[in-house]
């Protein structure tokens, strides 16, 4: 029998873990946090007020234009949502199938999920033409007859498993969180954290009774969550794959999709808990190399399956003989768009292969250096799927370019305002790693300890 | 038990957009006009038909409101001392026009057509009310898109529920 | 509200045995723990959870909901000719079915959830704040029938219990 | 449903005018009164026209608003804000309020003189459309008449007449608004010093001819005619070779060939609708279909659509008739003089440099002679402006002479040959000695149309009295003393008599909206202050008059001898015009030795070709924002003129499209981005006229560059040297079409005859379709239509009207270029054959109404669904705008209100709006509905009238404009409607049929008449 790599480090005892954890909670933000937050909220504001003059002055602002009426906010919006879906991958599919590592980095997996989906979630409702309107995609009684919408849209599929998925995502995080808030409630030295933390812990006692419900539902909901993150980036890839464009028209887009989101949320796992390792140095002994070196296999996994998907995509184009399906796919990679294509396939098929070597699967700076690239190049696979497809369609007439604008590159850039002013936030107000989970796997690995 | 509760009244408050379509809409608005024009003593107790004023009604999609030179085809001789006379003899030797308020109003994205209602044996009441009884002009239906539907819905009808049929 | 007698642990072995040794005596024995005790369950005799039957129930509930309005609005209620299709397009209304089944699914057991352990409360009675961080406590109510005060806190303090309290609200 | 009224409408009809009184001040009449129309638009408010509008109307109602809401907040009840309801102080008989009214009308340019039918809604003109019933046009209507709606509703249009304050050197500028009868009698006072030249266009009106001449009579003025774009070359070279000043009268659907010589006579060239009618009516039967042999030194649309056209330089125009001649010499067709046989021997060396293969020739001419007499060789247009044109036109007229083409397929009518460049010349000459006094200047613009070296405008500074009849302040009349706007034809009095000879009455659809003065009467009322003139002159009180008795006078005894004048007038009115085409034929009488004076000369080295674009013509009217956003029929380049030079000279130059090059003609210089054009010869550089305007409004300011300095003081306009020079600039041009060839697709179909007469639907790949779907049934009407491509020119008429009937935005060239331009009906013009001598091909899209509509599955709010009559609906109010539509429609014809362009629209424009379509604002998407408006009317009438609708009935805006009638609309259910014979016909086919969309548009597909047997294969389509 292969012998278990601790998952925690340094003889912890359990006042230790809750202490550790709950530091960064309990103390005061230093130099390098509060920095970060400020140019984060600076950023997040900015994106805040150019949404709002895109709000004022229309969608216009953007590159989108005919052909290509959807540009960088679906772009981005797709991106966001795939790298959420790492944490429930973390948090739920890898909770089924007991691989008890994940324990320390679901808590802040599941976050980036939420965050994530938040960001996200701004996209479609912003680029609509009419964001004001948008609530007219939820079928609700009203006074035009009433007039309902129209399920066979995968828009409004999309509605619903975001929707979905953001509830469900949420509540699956938060009751995760529930007996650490009432830790956090019980060391409260102050009236103001005890009430809020009170509160946020529901009044959490954790007698055995209720920790038996409590990981029943956690079952449950893991249960539930593992079909619906699959089916939230299957239906994001039906908006793609049920309209009749060739480039968008193919049925490997849903496991296609399902792959890289994975791949690029572990890739933002890897970004982030990178950075968490450095500003929290309490949680190296949690979040250790080994976690990181696991999280880089699947990284190196699912790029090699998104690099199968590009494969295929080209060998089914080629062996369809649809004329316009061949040269879609000829432009993809030579067109005018041909560079964000190579971009892409270097970035996500070429580089994760460095992580064949364990040397760089345990090299902190190769991982973020990659993971960074990783997530670039996501951004431009949904790119080439979304605008590279659309710019050169059936009649050549009507064939175009994207119109860049300022505003795309505000749009893009800012959400990671939101994004990381959220991150950063959550590392300061909930406990990173899951205090009571983690107790329950403090052993493994260790001798005498069971697992 | 509380969030029973809860969901009961929230899906109240949804349905009740359903019951009560007149939420939000002009049903009821009677504004005062410019001349104190009373359809009951016209229409009820003079017995002048619709269609002496409102002459295009048949043709147009509008009804029109009839131009001073129809009221003056009476008034000429009828009732020249009451102040509301006065006041329209005055307005029409100058050449000018009165300027009525508007009771029902659809939005510039709804073209809705009398002459084609009326051709089809629909009466100036069915949705226009009591008219003939109205001292004061009052909306009646709530002119909601629900209300005309619910109408041309009805099989008996026969009535087109295209979306062109009234937005193009 | 309901009072008792709570023995406080510190070793997470010695608690599920001690919970063993109680229970044979005070059926109504209650553990707290800061995170779930391997074993515990079997210690007290907890009964397996019912909640997966809410979630079945929610998840048909939602999925009954799914086809019940995506078929009634888009065939029955007012029928659209939308694209050429026909009005029950049965495959296109399958994501809205499931997304549904499993909202309500997931939905359900956490109110489940709640419902199962009173939760919200406000203010709980703390017996000891460390209970939630490294600390094991076994707690006996007045309620239970077999229940006798002298008895409860030998038998406590005999299992191990380094700390025997009278809690007055449980 | 044409209502054409016979006596005027009151509201139109002028009042009494005192002679004494500022009348034009004076009158409040509701119908001009502008817080009349203001009050009018919140009643029938189908249209935004208080949208944004900050006026005082809006601002009392406002108020009105707030005390509407603190009246109503005890009901607890949500307001609209307060409307008005304005009714007419006096109902006018003819108005019903929401029911349009057709007046017909009549629109000329000078030369083409078209019959129109001006459709309006409470009295204001909302479209112009042709009358089916003129003999000319025949319901057809070319893009200026069309946008003429916007010239009337031009902001920047004067609102009264303007008296300049000179300084002492004429720099200033400032204006004042001068009284008019003190004005009237200043200007009769100088006018009677005497030495007065009206300088005017070419004048279709013989009214206004017969006042004018009556006018100089009186005042011993010389009158002089001078176009721009003149055709006085064309006429004196009649005279030459027939003995007598005559416009020639094509009869094109009588011949079975048709060689032009850069003649763009589908686009520009004499009566370019009349022609397009024609000659889509010569190619409707397949087997007899006429050929079109096209030379063309620039990509026209002639050329476009030519079967065989070739490339030439402008230059080598006459060598191509001499080559044609030489081929008949030698085919012993024809026995020419011996003088001529000697140039012909000339000639024949010239045909090698050519760069032609030498056999084409020995084709056309065989192909002239065994069509004589049914034939037509045709030269003309400013880009045969050369200095061989004199030649080329007599060559021409000798060739037409042989085939015994003239008085047959060539009838002719008198025509008095306008002004040479040479006369005015003269002109300023005399103005510079200070020899004129008074100048009169109507409907001309010299400073914008003559290059600078003319000096024009030092020499109008020396004219005592300049007076302009601009509708603003332009380039010329910003010299002039006087501005006394005229009125725009639409608000006016007139008639216009076509070149074909046939009158059509200009009747006013609106009073006129500014305090502008008719230029007749301005005349007429100088004539009576001064009492000068014949008496005919002095007698009328209003121009109408004076029409009505000219009428009488002249008219009626030429047209109708013997009929009752009030008969007749009314007759007249309600047709729109009197008479048929009096063209007669002419002597066949020319002499071929005359062609030997016209020795061949050499040219070498790249020449520029001058042309006039279907959009700006001389550029007069240019401050219309439709046109501008138009693309041009060949480049499809829209905001802009450029220079278009071929790929090889391009490539030798190094050049790139949207490069700026300085043209240097004879030390002239204009800097112009350069534009790669297939199938331009290798030494020619196209420029369009018509663009570069200074002062003519804010559309169209220093929209692309006066290319008019280019003409030689000679008033050459093409053929002259060019060098050019690159600079280190780029500009974009704004080409809305984004790829220029199929790639190899079934888009446009083409075939030629002889494919054709093998199998009829030849080239055409059906595909064998199928769904899991059983699809939805149409019970009643389903709508469909067809669009022939065979007919189809490309001219772009439809998507003016499409634009004018739906209330299209126009976006500017900053959008066109971000690909935001929002036309519902586009031409695609593709390229096929080799990239150096494309053919091309033109295929009008607009939204196919499919039945698997692919856009209506993926709109998630049910804003895009299908109608029972098979309608693809937009629903704009339902709209949110996720624009996933657009994305699934494979034929990209939805358009995205990307920016709230409705708030562009500005007062008075916004009376041009349709109020039967909703103007859509910010963030919805729009598109094609096959004129739904139309159809809903349509079936309203038909259903107070308790029948059923008539096939043809119903006719879409596209439909009704277009020259050629490529484009039917019918039932598709019903199996008897025009358009179910042609969707059976074997040519139609689905465009990306394979795709199931199953749309209700079918193509017919083109047949090229080039006498070859096979089509080249498309796969070789790439340029």
């Amino acid at each position: 029998m292969i012998k278990r790599k601790q998952l925690v480090l340094g003889n912890k005892t359990l006042v230790d873990i809750t202490n550790d954890i709950c530091e960064p909670v309990e103390s005061i933000p230093k130099k390098g946090w509060i920095t970060l937050f400020l140019g984060a909220k600076t950023l997040m504001i900015f994106y805040f007020g150019i949404i709002g003059y895109i709000l004022a002055n229309g969608i216009g602002l953007l590159g989108v234009n005919h052909p290509i009426a959807w540009g960088t906010m679906i772009v981005t919006f797709v991106f966001w949502i795939g790298i959420g879906h790492a944490g429930t991958l973390i948090s739920a599919i890898l909770f089924l199938f007991r691989q008890k590592w994940r324990t320390s980095v679901a808590r802040t997996a599941e976050a980036m999920t939420v965050f994530a989906v938040m960001t996200a979630g701004l996209f479609p409702l912003l680029h609509t033409g009419r964001p004001w309107l948008d609530f007219w995609l939820f079928p609700y009684p009203n006074q035009r007859g009433p007039l309902w919408v129209n399920f066979r849209s995968p828009l409004l599929w999309d509605v619903f498993a975001v929707s979905t998925y953001a509830t469900v995502s949420i509540v699956f995080w938060y009751i995760g969180m529930v007996p650490d808030f009432a830790t956090l409630k019980d060391r409260a030295k102050n009236k103001i954290r005890k009430i809020v933390y009170g509160a946020l812990s529901l009044g959490w006692r954790g007698t055995a009774r209720n920790w038996s419900h409590y990981e029943m539902v956690y079952l449950l909901l893991a249960g539930l969550s593992t079909p619906l993150v699959l089916s939230v980036h299957t239906i994001v890839s039906f908006d793609f794959a049920v309209s009749n464009l060739p480039g968008w028209h193919t049925t490997i887009f849903p496991p296609y999709f399902v792959a890289g989101a994975i791949f690029s949320g572990f890739a933002m796992v890897i970004t982030l808990m990178t950075c968490v390792r450095i500003g929290f140095p309490k949680f190296k002994d949690y979040i250790t190399i080994d976690h990181m070196e696991v999280m880089n296999k699947i990284i190196m996994t699912t790029g090699l399956m998104v690099g199968y998907a590009y494969t295929s995509e080209f060998f089914i184009a080629w062996y369809s003989g649809n004329v316009y399906e061949r040269y879609v796919f000829v432009n993809r990679a030579l067109g005018t768009y041909g560079w964000c294509y190579w971009a892409m396939v270097s970035c996500n098929v070429l580089l994760p292969q460095i992580f064949w070597f364990k040397k760089a699967r345990r090299s902190l700076t190769t991982m973020f250096i990659i993971s960074i690239f990783v997530n670039i190049g996501m951004w431009f696979e949904r790119f080439v799927i979304t605008v590279t497809s659309l710019h050169h369609d059936f009649l050549p007439s009507s064939w175009g370019n994207y119109a860049w604008s300022f505003f795309d590159g505000c749009i893009l850039f800012g959400s990671f305002g939101m994004f990381l002013t959220l991150f950063l936030g959550y590392l300061r107000v909930f406990p990173a790693i899951s205090i009571a989970e983690i107790k329950t796997v403090m052993h493994v690995g260790k001798d005498g300890g069971h697992s | 038990m509380r969030f029973v509760f809860g969901v009961i009244c929230l899906s109240a408050l949804l349905l009740s957009g359903c019951k009560f379509p007149s939420l939000g809409y002009n049903k009821g608005y009677a504004p005062e006009q410019p001349i104190a024009f009373d359809h009951s003593l016209h229409v009820a107790k003079n017995n002048i038909q619709c269609q002496y004023c409102h002459n295009q009604v048949e043709r147009s999609k509008h009804s029109n409101i009839p131009a001073l030179s129809t009221c003056m085809n009476c008034h000429l001789q009828v009732a020249t001392g009451k102040p509301g006379i006065i006041k329209l003899r005055e307005a029409y030797d100058k050449g000018e026009s009165i300027q009525w308020v508007k009771v029902h109003m659809l939005p510039d994205h709804v073209h809705f057509n009398h002459s084609a209602h009326l051709t089809r044996g629909v009466n100036c009441q069915e949705c226009h009310g009591p008219i003939e009884k109205m001292s004061r002009v009052q909306q009646y239906s709530d002119l909601s898109m629900g209300w005309c539907i619910n109408c041309h819905r009805k099989p008996e009808n026969n009535a087109p529920l295209n979306c062109t049929t009234c937005h193009h | 509200m309901n009072s008792g007698i709570a023995g406080i642990f510190t070793d997470e072995h010695k608690v599920v045995e001690a919970a063993r040794t109680v229970r044979q005596t005070f059926n109504s024995v209650e553990a707290i723990s800061p995170y779930p005790l391997h074993g515990m369950e079997d210690a007290l005799q907890i009964p397996r959870s019912c909640i997966p039957y809410v979630t079945f129930v929610g998840g048909l509930v939602g999925m009954f909901t799914g086809l019940f309005i995506t078929i009634w609005t888009s065939a029955y209620d007012w029928p659209i000719n939308v694209g050429g299709k026909p009005y029950v397009s049965l495959p296109a209304f399958i994501p809205i079915v499931f997304e549904l089944t499993i909202l309500f699914g997931a939905l359900s057991s956490v109110v489940a959830l709640a419902w199962f352990c009173r939760i919200p409360k406000l203010n709980p009675p703390i017996i000891d704040p460390d209970l939630s961080s490294h600390k094991f406590a076994l707690f006996i109510p007045t309620s239970d029938k077999s229940f006798n005060a002298e008895q409860a806190e030998n038998l406590l303090r005999q299992v191990g219990a380094l700390e025997v309290k009278k809690v007055s609200e449980y | 449903m044409q209502e054409q009224s016979t006596e005027s409408a009151p509201e139109n009809r002028p009042e009494k005018i005192e002679r004494d009184t500022n009348y034009w001040l004076s009158l409040e009449h509701y119908a001009q009164d502008p817080e009349f129309l203001k009050l009018g638009s919140q009643e029938f408010a189908s249209s935004p026209l208080k949208e944004g509008e900050e006026n005082a109307i809006e601002r009392r109602d406002f108020l009105k608003l707030m005390g509407a809401s603190i009246a109503l907040a005890s009901t607890g009840c949500l307001r609209r804000p307060v409307q008005k309801v304005v009714p007419y102080n006096k109902q006018p008989e003819e108005v019903t309020l929401g029911v349009p009214n057709y007046y017909t009308s009549s629109y000329s340019d000078g030369v083409e003189s078209l019959g129109l039918l001006i459709k309006t809604r409470e009295g204001r003109p909302i479209k112009v459309e042709g009358n089916p019933e003129h003999p000319n046009n025949k319901g057809a209507v070319s893009i200026s008449a069309q946008a003429s709606i916007l010239n009337l509703y031009d902001p920047d249009r004067l609102n009264g007449p303007r008296k300049n304050l000179w300084n002492e050197k004429r720099t200033n500028k400032d204006t004042v608004t001068p009284k008019w009868d003190a004005m009237d009698d200043e200007i009769s006072a100088q006018l009677k010093k005497g030495s007065v030249v009206i300088l005017s266009s070419s004048i279709s009106s013989p009214s206004l001819r017969s006042i004018v001449s009556e006018f100089s009579q009186g005042f011993a003025a010389k009158h002089l005619v001078w176009d721009a774009h003149s055709n006085d070359q064309l006429i004196r070279a009649r005279k030459m070779c027939f003995g007598a000043e005559t416009l020639p009268v094509y009869q094109i659907d009588k011949a079975k060939l048709i060689l032009s010589i850069d003649a763009d006579f589908l686009a520009t060239f004499l009566t370019p609708m009349a022609f397009s009618k024609q000659f889509s009516k010569g190619r409707r039967e397949i087997e007899k279909m006429s050929r079109l042999v096209s030379f063309d030194s620039t990509f026209s649309l002639t050329g476009a659509n030519a079967d065989l056209r070739y490339r030439i330089k402008p230059s080598q125009q006459l060598d191509v008739v001499m080559a044609i001649f030489s081929e008949l010499e030698k085919q012993h067709k024809v026995v020419v003089p011996a003088a001529l046989k000697n140039t012909l021997d000339e000639y024949r060396n010239r045909i090698s440099q050519l760069n032609m293969d030498g056999k084409i020739f020995a084709e056309i001419a065989k192909d002239l002679w065994e069509n004589r007499g049914q034939s037509i060789v045709m030269a003309g247009g400013i880009a045969t402006q050369t200095e061989f044109s004199e030649g080329l036109f007599c060559a021409v007229n000798c060739l037409n002479s042989i085939l015994g083409n003239e008085g047959k397929t060539i009838l002719e009518r008198p025509a008095v040959a306008s002004s040479s460049f040479a006369d005015i010349k003269a002109l300023i000459t005399s103005m510079t000695a200070g020899k004129v006094k008074t100048l009169i200047l109507h409907k001309v613009n010299p400073i914008y149309h003559l290059p600078e070296s003319f000096g024009f405008a030092e020499a109008l500074k020396k004219v005592d009295m300049v007076v302009s009849t601009a509708d603003r302040i332009d380039e010329t009349s910003q010299y002039a003393n006087y501005i006394i706007p005229d009125n725009h034809p639409l608000e006016a009095w007139g008639d216009s008599e076509s070149l074909e000879g046939v009158i059509s009455l200009q009747q006013p659809s609106i009073r006129p909206l500014y305090d502008s003065r008719a230029f007749a009467l301005s005349l007429m009322n100088w004539g009576f202050i001064a009492k000068m003139g014949p008496k005919r002159l002095l007698a009328y009180e209003t121009y109408y008059d004076y029409l009505r008795n000219y009428w009488k006078e002249d008219v009626l005894p030429k047209v109708a001898k013997g009929q009752n004048f009030d008969d007749f007038w009314a007759q007249a009115l309600q047709k729109g015009f009197v008479g048929s085409s009096r063209a007669t034929a002419g002597k066949n009488s020319a002499k071929l030795e005359m062609l030997s004076h016209y020795k061949a000369s050499e040219s070498v080295g790249p020449e520029l070709v001058l042309y006039p674009t279907v959009m700006m013509g001389d550029g007069s009217q240019t401050n219309i924002s439709w046109l501008h956003e138009l693309p041009d029929p060949v480049t499809k380049i829209t905001w802009d003129n450029y220079a278009s030079v071929s790929i090889a000279f391009a490539k030798k130059n190094s050049l790139s499209e949207g490069d700026v090059i300085e043209l240097d003609v004879n030390g002239k210089k204009l800097e112009l981005p350069t534009h790669i054009q297939p199938g331009l010869h290798d030494e020619v550089i196209a420029v369009a006229v018509g663009y570069g305007r200074t002062k003519v409004g804010r559309v169209a300011n220093n929209v692309g560059r006066n290319s008019y300095s280019l003409v030689s003081d000679q008033g050459i306009f093409s053929g002259q040297k060019v060098t050019i020079k690159k600079t280190s600039r780029k500009e974009k041009l704004a080409n809305p079409q984004g790829n220029q060839s199929m790639e190899g697709r079934q888009i446009v179909v083409e075939a030629t005859v002889a494919e054709y007469q093998k199998k009829k639907s030849a080239n055409i790949h059906r595909h064998h379709t199928w769904s899991i779907w059983p699809g939805q049934e149409y019970n009643g009407n389903k709508w469909g239509m067809s669009v022939d491509l065979n007919s189809c020119t490309g001219c772009n008429a439809c998507v003016v009207s499409c634009q004018s009937e739906n209330n299209i935005p126009v976006v500017g060239k900053k959008y066109v270029l971000e690909g935001r331009e929002m036309a519902w009906i586009r031409i695609d013009r593709y390229y096929t054959g080799t990239p150096d001598n494309p053919e091309v091909v033109f295929q009008p899209v607009m939204c196919q109404q499919c039945s698997n509509a692919p856009c209506e599955t993926v709109c998630p709010v049910l804003a895009t669904v299908h109608t029972d009559d098979g309608l693809n609906a937009m629903v704009y109010n339902r709209c949110v705008g996720t624009r996933y539509c657009s994305n699934n429609c494979p034929y990209k014809v939805r358009r995205f209100n990307w920016f709230a362009w409705n708030k562009k629209i500005e007062a008075p424009l916004n009376m041009a709006l349709n109020p039967e379509v909703t103007v859509r604002i910010r963030g919805v998407m729009e598109k094609c509905t096959f004129c739904v408006q139309r159809i809903k009317t349509v079936k309203n009438t038909a259903r107070l009238e308790n029948r059923k609708i008539k096939d043809g009935e119903i006719k879409t805006a596209c439909q009704v404009v277009c020259p050629t009638d490529a484009i039917v609309f019918g039932d598709m259910n019903d199996p008897n409607s025009a358009v179910s014979a042609l969707f059976k016909d074997e040519r139609a086919y689905a465009l990306l049929e394979e795709w199931h969309a199953a749309p209700s548009v079918r193509y017919l597909s083109k047949i090229r008449n080039n006498g070859e047997e096979k089509r080249h294969s498309n796969s070789e389509e790439h340029v």
